[in-house]
């Protein structure tokens, strides 16, 4: 089972793409960990770790980046929100 | 109970009336209106100053947020809100989409027999929403789009809840 | 600012749209709507606990006033608001009269650049306003009438401010 | 120049008016000392000194019970607000 991760907000357009699916290594099991493993994969994520404030959800509720992650999760990585 | 994420505009009055219909306990609505500013968004609190940089002035804002969770956080926000206050009734409206200056952004109503109640939890909730709910603002100006930062006023402002 | 004490109804959501319209700075509209309920409103606090009397149903309610004072007591509570706070706008309107359960007798609303401002200036003037402007409430209830006693609450909210 | 005094409320009922006018005797110059002088002068006042908590005004400004009085003021006796 895949684990999906989507972008938000500024950070999307930085990255580039809204979502996408991978099969997390058996060693990304944070959402800080997944965090650094997809801006280590590559220079189009690096803006994930040059992004201050990064906020994170998994399975759409608000966590920390210590927070944990497994397949089949939905994570999302996104600015601080600013609605309202 | 009701909250809604939508593209369209909401009629005030009628949302207000209708919080507080057919129940005769409810003395107090309170309720809260935000609206697009035509001033540029990049206010920082320095040292209890605020410095505002009024001169990129704005043609619209775009409301993007992330479906799903956004229903679930406001869910979230106005549980807490009616654990902790005396409440009758709440009701929140949030836009998404393309949005020009003067139009209305969000609502959110509160109906309880006191005023105090009413009062606390509709800036309660607008507090949360403010830190807690997923939407993002861009702002279209002459000189092209930004995002808006994230203030540190409204997370001072929900610190005060905790 | 404009404040009115009149026996007829108010239309909320054309209050709250007049109090931003023609000004794109004004980023939050905050507004308290107060009804008569059906409920006896001999509640006292008692060491922070409520203790109500709800035996007896009010059919209706009569508002005194004090014509002339009244409009220079609101007058004067809203002039405090705009001293203390960054306002845009205020709507003061208060009915008199007889009223029946359920009739709106309040408005306040406040228009700001910000929702901080116009959520303590709403909640100012509506606590000013239930200490210091010259309105009373008669109820009626099946057993006949009897003059609504102010409640130490009341008085209490209003000496946060100070 | 005559003092008007008005009543409302539910101390208007007692006192069975809405208003009338005096000529205030010399001793009597502060808020206090009136409603005295008319709670003894009746009966029909003693609803003056029976009223707890009495508020005033004089020429439509709320005060207390040792502010000053004139020949001319306009002044009012009522119980605690209770509006809003």
């Amino acid at each position: 089972m895949s684990t999906t991760v989507l972008f938000f907000a500024g950070l999307r357009e930085a990255v580039g793409t809204s979502s996408f699916s991978l099969d997390l290594p058996p060693e990304v099991n944070t959402v800080g960990a997944l965090r650094e493993h997809l801006a280590a994969g590559s220079d189009r994520w690096s803006a994930l770790t040059r992004t201050t404030n990064l906020r994170a959800a998994v399975n759409q509720l608000m966590v920390d980046m210590n927070a944990a992650v497994t397949d089949g999760d939905e994570v999302a990585f996104f600015p601080p929100v600013t609605g309202g | 109970m009701t909250i809604s994420v939508q593209e369209g505009d909401f009629d005030v009055g009628r949302e207000i009336a209708d919080l507080s219909s057919g129940c005769r306990e409810i003395g107090a609505v309170a309720s809260f209106v935000g609206l697009v500013r035509n001033a540029d968004a990049t206010e920082k609190e320095i040292n209890g100053l605020q410095s505002a940089n009024h001169s990129a002035q704005i043609t619209a804002m775009t409301l993007e947020h992330y479906p799903g969770m956004t229903e679930n956080a406001l869910a979230n926000i106005v549980a807490q809100a009616k654990a902790r206050w005396d409440l009758n009734n709440i009701r929140v409206i949030h836009r998404i989409g393309r949005l020009l200056p003067g139009e209305r952004i969000v609502f959110v109503g509160v109906a309880s027999a006191h005023r105090g109640d009413a009062f606390a939890a509709c800036e309660f909730v607008m507090d949360y929403l403010k830190t807690q709910a997923p939407f993002w603002k861009k702002e279209e100006t002459a000189t092209g789009g930004r995002w808006v930062d994230a203030r540190e006023t409204d997370d001072t402002a929900a610190a005060r809840w905790r």
